[in-house]
């Protein structure tokens, strides 16, 4: 049927949106959640856009060369310093207890539930996540481990991944899992343009997937890469039953109630409402996972504050949110047996800068809108403590953080020559010597509001700024296609760093852009692409420093905070970080909000 | 509470007594004194008329006898009823009492039933309360008294409702169901002015039939003396909230004293008169009630006035339960010929009203 | 004639404060309502701010003070153009009956089949939502009652001697309604400015509240003002940033209602069928 | 009364018409609709695309986004004349068809469907309460009229009327819910009796001014009424008082309680838009908010339809009523 304008949206913008959006997304830029107009923002950090190879090598590759040391992580596991009390499975806990009813708030609720038709966003991996298993996933150091793939191995320069299934494993409708259900899931996946706007095009537009035998499958990729599987963590790495792809084509009710090889099915689900898992009784992997729960329900409620009410209140077991109001509450209620499991070592928000429009090609005018930034303000009044300020798209903590760049914000001092250099040049871009300038923001929401009378307040002095406040999904497909002069949205912050190149590598750069500043640095294209290819440690951090003072000089976006992830729990839940893949291995908790939830118990 | 009533009552006491009755009402131009001190009797069995024009206060006594009026009234006086103070057992909410003992049937019918409701629940409604009766008990009821007060096809009015009903047979469902749990005392207020000339008489004879055949006792208010004449066994006339002039019918239509009464009673059409005779209307206006001049209050309108009825208001003289009148010049007297033969040589009252010679 | 009392002298003076610190609140020796961090984050009332500050460190009395020029401004504008329109469609019908008078009832009919809010939002959907806009959406909604009214009145005083003596000494239409009508019918009209000025603050709130309203980075409005405050965790810990604008808005509505409703009561007109 | 069945038949077959008319006029000629429709693709020249003449802009083949235009103009009827166009989308509407979300693809009709049974639960309690507050307030002003507490009561009720939805709402939550802890804070769906009890602040919301309001109009008629000389009788035939305020006299009170039955209901849907915003309940108010925000069209047209429509037949079936509450117009 027909014209949907969404849909519209989505497939003009479509590349930047999705990819982007979906990782970046899930908070809307500064303010997040608790907008309750925002749809569910699409998400995916995963979607490895260009995956390439690298020299072949057996998989998995693991960073154990390198173990993160206490103040220097890889990636970004659990923040135990900001964890009010540790949930879980510390010692004297009792042990684990079977079944019972986990009841999760999401704070926002998703289209479907469908991986090769819906964004399977934080809020909806909560609704999803436990239906399926993923062909890989990460391990707490961030590392990809095969999970309903038994291995994944290099052929070649790493162009060309081999993927070997699992035997034995059988989905909710009790058929078996084959080469055939991958294929016909990838392919389903790339043909729908809003899921596949990140990753097609790192994979070969003609024979993308090719079938070896009855369970393994090759993904042939356009440029080498050790990195691979990383892309297949997310919701490219769900599946499908081939036969039951074809009735969801026919039948779109069918995507509220897909049918997975997960620890869970669907029972029920009413938009908005809830969505009830109850436990598989069949689980291929019932002797390699410990699944605790009888049942799990997750209530969509768009007001997080509200959420974190009810938690409180002993309503939800659970929640995740990146809403400050919301951690604040949470972090409130310490004494009342709430605990936090908050990670800020993820996305940020970022005011991306377009480089190409009139004004800000200009560098000169990115500069004073860089130095005009109150970025201490903002941490400090939107970020109420929860967010801490980002200096690059690394945390501190993090291995890739490079010590030596900072952001050159709060010089508002400096600012002022140099607007006036610019409109003396360029007179049609001001007014009464201030530059005139396009902002668009997230929302509408209160925290939009916010951000935008600071902004507005703190850049007054030296930019008319003129603001449109859209809704999250419409607003990254004007970002896209350059519609705006500075937009903030959220971004980077994936497990490994490489699946970030999409939002800054030259080809990301046309008539829609994922790379939102517009900026080719082709010098730090080749640095991209030199650690995709490789597995050293050291020299892919060396790279990644290198990046992150190219980025500061370019002034192609100001970082605002990196986003504060937290699950909230009741002091009777325990195991949140606890789950583990097939092979014992622990798996990557909060991975910007996402978290496993088949494991937890309930005491 | 039902053992208010009348078995206490000795014999030759009053059922009814009311002893300097004053109703005021407060306006915004001023107190109203709509009563003035009235004061009679009413024994058992018996009818008592009041009779004056509209704002003679007749209708206001009447509703202070039923604890009608609104909050805003002030009520001096002593009303008893069998010996019971009738304002001490409204303001103690006693049940039973009102409707049981004693009870209303207003001048309107078309107003005083319940527009929402059908007639057979209205009289049904007073049987259940006040006497327990069940629901079907109560509707058979009701058709028997609406047999009784003659309505025809009683079993189908009961289902109909008051819009329609013509007049007279509304009039007859509001005693019917003020009859329903047979008090001892109506005060029926002026029950056939609103009906249908053709009906009035029906009606005031059902009225009286009733009453006799239950032995109740009965305040008939009304405006017309020829009302009064033969059904009731004394008569009030009440002028400006006082009343002027007392007795048993017989005496007062035989000898009345008062000028008014005179007047009220020259106002009446009779059927005895010749079609075209022409009726004495009183002329003038019933005075106003605020502030009044201390003065006779009929003075203005009378012909026999005198300059010393401006002069304070005449009391009630006469024996109470006799003849009484409240006038300085009575009709009948010497003293009133001498008065009107006085104003009509003048050709005007001492009050300022002209008198013409050819009365 | 009832005295109007002293209650109304106090809503009109409240109203006529209002109107005026609307009119001057950028001359005023108040903080810049758009001054981020003039105190610290949610600070409780105080000397330096009256009203306290908000979440970005406002005060909140300034913002207050500048909130009321778009409420009133909007409310101002919406029962002049509800007047104008209605108004004049109302004599219109209402002095030459007939089908006008048949096709002008009905659209006053229809207009008033959708509940006033729901009317705002069809029109706030398509269209951008300038001041203007705004206005006029909820001048709109107006329309269909004040132009009853003007109808009922015009429908008493067309019958009346001084109308029908202008007719006979050959006035024009336009004449008549101009010269002996519309005072008349303005009257009763103008009794009810200030109730028709509550019912569209309100309106204004609303779409406020909802994000519908007046946008732009200037727009300081009550209705927004009480939404930044409502979030669950601002109220427990920052109630003034909300009830504030909450109290000042509600006395604000108080007074155009209790003042209106006086005229109203004063000139003896009906009540309007908002 | 059957031709006055009749006449208001006529009539409100003529206002349906016209509300109809009104809301697809909006999306018709308040701008392009084809704009309305697909966004910025209505931009797309397809013809120069399908001749190979234009640039494909669009990471898509443009060609689907043409597609895509070709469907909406047949679903929308746009290459039809205006008036053709208007019965066309009439008779999709009379047949359920409300066209298809933006948002979640889904057909509107379903839409509608899930959200309007929260609505109709909060406008039902919000009435709830109004009229068990405003009968027992109204009567009881008016037992005691002019006395402390009927004065009191008007002020109380004044004030009320003064305060907007969304304000009282704001503060209800603040004192019930935040302060108190007398009632949940949000919306719950877990249990019926949870999400009723988690609707009684939402509703008290909306019936608060509205109980203002049916009070004072009950508690005048009820002092006019208590004036009738059915009242008196009722007196003088000795019932209690309160059950002659009930029984006699509160029904012919009603009526102008029940005129605004219907006006009110329009308030309150109006309200609801706020107070399903503050309350975070997932009714067809909040669902209009939110499709304005996201320019979702067909949303916002159907639940301006449904709601508009609703609100006339009720108007004119509280025009019935009113043969219930007093036989006489039965008669007419």
């Amino acid at each position: 049927m027909a014209a949907r304008r969404s849909r519209i949206h989505r497939r003009v913008g479509l590349a930047a949106v999705i990819a982007f959006a979906l990782a970046a997304a899930a908070c809307g830029g500064g303010g997040e959640s608790g907008e309750p107009q925002a749809p569910p923002a699409s998400e995916p950090a995963a979607a490895e856009p260009t995956a390439s190879g690298g020299e072949a090598d057996e998989a998995p590759v693991a960073a154990e060369q390198n173990p993160p040391d206490e103040s220097e992580l890889l990636v970004a596991p659990v923040d135990t310093t900001t964890t009010t009390a540790a949930p879980g499975d510390g010692g004297g806990e009792p042990g684990p207890v079977y079944g019972g009813t986990l009841r999760v708030g999401a704070y926002a609720e998703g289209d479907g539930l469908n991986p090769a038709a819906n964004a399977i966003s934080t809020p909806v991996f909560l609704m999803a996540g436990p239906v399926f298993d993923p062909l890989a996933y990460f391990d707490a150091d961030g590392n990809w481990i095969p999970f309903l793939a038994e291995s994944w191995t290099k052929v070649g320069d790493g162009s060309v991944w081999r993927m070997k299934l699992r035997e034995g494993v059988r989905f909710h409708d009790g058929t078996g899992l084959d080469a055939d259900d991958v294929v016909a899931t990838f392919q389903a996946q790339l043909a729908d343009p809003l899921i596949s706007i990140a990753f097609r095009p790192g994979f070969d537009p003609d024979e993308p997937i090719r079938k070896i035998d009855n369970h393994t499958v090759e993904f042939v990729g356009v440029r080498p890469s050790a990195h691979l599987p990383n892309a297949f963590a997310t919701q490219i790495g769900m599946v499908l039953p081939s036969e039951w792809l074809q009735r969801a084509a026919a039948d779109p009710a069918l995507n509220q109630m897909p049918v997975g090889t997960g620890p869970f099915m669907v029972q029920s689900r009413i938009q908005d409402e809830v969505t009830v898992l109850v436990r598989n009784p069949d689980y291929w992997a019932a002797d390699l996972i410990d699944v605790y729960p009888d049942r799990i329900e997750v209530y969509p409620i768009p007001d997080s504050s509200a959420a974190a009410q009810r938690l409180i209140a002993g309503e939800l077991d659970l929640m995740v949110t990146a809403s400050t109001g919301a951690i604040l509450t949470l972090r409130d209620a310490a004494d009342q047996g709430v605990t936090t499991i908050e990670n800020v070592r993820a996305d940020e928000s970022v005011l991306f800068i377009n480089t190409k429009s009139p004004v800000f090609s200009d560098i000169r005018a990115r500069q004073a809108l860089t130095f005009a930034t109150d970025q201490d303000l903002y941490v400090e009044l939107l970020g109420e403590g929860t967010a801490p300020a980002a200096e690059s798209i690394f945390h501190p903590d993090l291995i890739w953080r490079n010590p030596e760049v900072a952001q050159e914000t709060n010089m508002a001092e400096r600012a002022g020559p140099l607007v006036a250099e610019h409109c003396a040049e360029h007179p049609q871009n001001c007014s009464e010597g201030r530059i005139n300038m396009r902002l668009g923001l997230p929302g509408p929401s209160v925290e939009s509001d916010r951000a935008r009378d600071l902004l507005a307040a703190t850049w007054g002095e030296f930019f008319d700024v003129d603001t449109t406040v859209k809704p999250l999904d419409e607003l990254i497909v004007d970002v896209a296609l350059g519609n705006y002069d500075v937009a903030l949205s959220s971004a980077f912050g994936a497990v490994d760093p490489d699946n970030d190149v999409i939002f800054m590598e030259c080809g990301s750069i046309s008539f829609i852009s994922l790379n939102f500043s517009r900026h080719c640095d082709p010098e730090r294209d080749d640095l991209m692409y030199e650690q995709r290819a490789i597995e050293d440690l050291d020299r892919r951090v060396e790279i990644w420093h290198r990046i992150q003072a190219i980025n500061r000089d370019a002034y192609e976006s100001i970082l605002l905070t990196h986003t504060n992830w937290t699950v909230g729990a009741r002091d009777n839940v325990h195991n949140v970080c606890g789950a583990t893949g097939p092979a014992g291995d622990p798996l990557f908790c909060n991975n910007q909000g996402r978290i496993w939830l088949h494991q937890i118990w309930l005491s | 509470m039902r053992s208010v009533g009348v078995g206490a009552l000795m014999a030759g006491d009053p059922l009814l007594s009311v002893r300097d009755l004053h109703v005021r009402f407060a306006t915004e131009r001023g107190d109203v004194n709509a009563v003035n001190g009235v004061s009679f009797d009413l024994h058992e069995g018996q009818t008592l008329a009041i009779v004056g024009e509209s704002g003679s206060g007749k209708s206001v006594t009447a509703k202070t006898l039923m604890n009608l009026l609104p909050r805003s009234a002030r009520v001096s006086g002593e009303v008893t009823y069998g010996g019971h103070d009738v304002r001490a057992l409204a303001a103690a909410g006693t049940k039973h009492f009102f409707g049981v003992q004693m009870t209303m049937v207003f001048q309107d019918p078309m107003t005083s039933l319940n527009p929402v409701k059908r007639v057979g629940e209205q009289i049904a409604e007073t049987l259940r309360y006040h006497l327990g009766r069940s629901r079907s008990e109560a509707r058979s009821e009701a058709v028997e008294l609406l047999d009784t007060v003659g309505v025809p096809e009683p079993a189908r009015r009961v289902r109909q409702y008051p819009h329609e009903l013509s007049g007279g047979l509304r009039q007859r469902v509001v005693i019917a169901m003020a009859l329903a749990c047979r008090p001892r005392l109506l005060i029926a207020d002026e029950p056939t002015t609103a009906v249908d000339v053709t009906v009035q008489k029906h009606l005031l004879d059902l009225l009286d039939d009733l009453r006799r055949r239950r032995g109740m006792s009965m305040i008939l208010i009304t405006h017309d003396l020829g009302v009064a004449r033969g059904r009731a066994d004394d008569v009030a006339v009440m002028y400006a909230g006082r009343v002027v002039e007392t007795a048993d019918a017989d005496t007062l239509f035989a000898d009345m004293r008062h000028p008014y009464t005179e007047a009220l009673l020259r106002s009446i059409p009779r059927i005895e008169d010749p079609v075209h005779h022409r009726l004495d209307p009183i002329q003038g206006r019933p005075p106003e009630s605020i502030d009044p001049p201390e003065a006779c209050a009929f003075a203005p309108r009378c012909a026999y006035a005198q300059s010393d009825c401006l002069n304070g208001v005449p009391e009630l003289d006469g024996l109470l339960g006799l003849h009484r009148f409240a006038c300085l010049h009575p009709t009948g007297t010497e003293r009133g010929a001498a008065a009107m033969s006085a104003n009509q040589a003048a050709g005007v009252t001492a009050a300022g009203m002209p008198v013409g010679g050819d009365r | 004639m009832r005295r109007l009392g002293f209650c109304f002298w106090l809503a009109v003076g409240w109203l006529a404060m209002m109107a005026l610190v609307a009119t001057f609140a950028p001359l005023l020796p108040i903080a810049d309502p758009t001054e981020v961090a003039f105190g610290g984050p949610r600070e409780a009332p105080s000397a330096d701010a009256w009203f306290g500050t908000d979440a970005l460190g406002r005060d909140v009395f300034s913002r207050t003070v500048h909130g009321a020029r778009i409420s009133l401004a909007v409310g101002g504008f919406a029962i002049v153009f509800g007047m104008v329109v209605g108004g004049g469609l109302g004599i219109l019908a209402g002095y030459f009956r007939g089908r006008l008078d048949q096709g002008v009832g009905f659209v006053f009919f229809v207009l008033l089949s959708f509940p006033a809010l729901v009317l705002a939002i069809l029109i706030t959907a398509t269209l951008e939502r300038s001041l203007l806009v705004v206005s006029l959406t909820i001048g709109i909604l107006a329309v269909a009652p004040v132009g009853l009214l003007s109808r009922a009145s015009t429908l008493v005083f067309a019958e009346r001697e001084f109308v029908a003596a202008a007719r006979v000494l050959g006035a024009t239409h336009g004449r008549i309604i101009v010269r002996e009508l519309l005072p008349n019918v303005v009257i009763p009209m103008g009794a009810l400015t200030l109730l028709g000025m509550a019912v569209a603050v309100v309106a204004e709130g609303s779409l406020a509240f909802l994000g519908l309203s007046v946008a732009g980075d200037n727009a300081i409005s009550w209705g927004k003002m009480i939404v930044d405050g409502s979030g669950l965790r601002d109220l427990q810990n920052a109630a003034h940033v909300t009830m504030f604008p909450v109290a000042v808005m509600f006395a604000t509505v108080l007074s155009l209602n209790f003042a209106g409703d006086r005229i109203r009561q004063h000139f003896d007109v009906k009540e309007l069928a908002f | 009364m059957a031709r006055f069945v009749l006449r208001r038949v006529a009539l409100l077959l003529a206002v349906l018409f016209a509300v109809t008319f009104l809301g697809f006029a909006a999306m018709n000629l308040l701008g392009d609709p084809l704009v309305n429709v697909v966004g910025v693709l209505a931009e797309l020249d397809c013809d120069a695309i399908e001749a190979g003449t234009a640039e494909d802009t669009t990471v898509d083949a443009a060609s689907r986004d043409c597609d895509t235009v070709a469907a909406a103009r047949a679903e929308y009827h746009l290459d039809r004349a205006v008036p053709v166009r208007y019965g066309l989308w009439l008779g999709d509407m009379a047949t359920g068809d409300f066209g298809t979300s933006f948002q979640n693809d889904q057909p509107v009709s379903q839409v509608i469907r899930e959200k309007l049974p929260e609505t109709v639960i909060l406008l039902v309690m919000a009435q709830a309460v109004a009229l068990g507050l405003a009968v027992p307030w109204g009567v009881l002003a008016a037992y005691r009229a002019n006395r402390a507490f009927d004065r009191g009561s008007t002020v109380a009720s004044f004030g009320l009327l003064s305060v907007p939805n969304f304000a009282l709402g704001v503060v209800l939550l603040y004192l019930l819910a935040l302060r108190w802890q007398i009632f949940p804070s949000a919306y719950e769906s877990d249990s019926v009796s949870g999400l009723l009890f988690s609707m009684v602040l939402p509703a008290l919301t909306l019936g608060l001014p509205l109980a203002a309001s049916y009070q004072r109009l009950l508690r005048t008629d009820l002092i006019t009424t208590l004036q009738e000389d059915y009242v008196h009788m009722a007196r003088a035939k000795g019932l209690p008082p309160m059950r002659i305020m009930f029984r006699h006299a509160l029904r012919p009170s009603l009526f102008s309680v029940v005129t605004v039955f219907g006006v009110s209901t329009g308030t309150l849907i109006g309200g609801s838009l706020v107070v399903e915003q503050i309350f975070g309940i997932p009714g067809i108010g909040r669902e209009i908010v939110t499709a304005v925000i996201r320019d979702d069209f067909p949303v916002v047209l159907a639940i301006v339809m449904v709601v508009a429509v609703t609100f006339v037949v009720l108007n004119f079936l509280v025009d019935l009523l009113y043969s219930w509450l007093d036989p006489r117009v039965r008669a007419r």
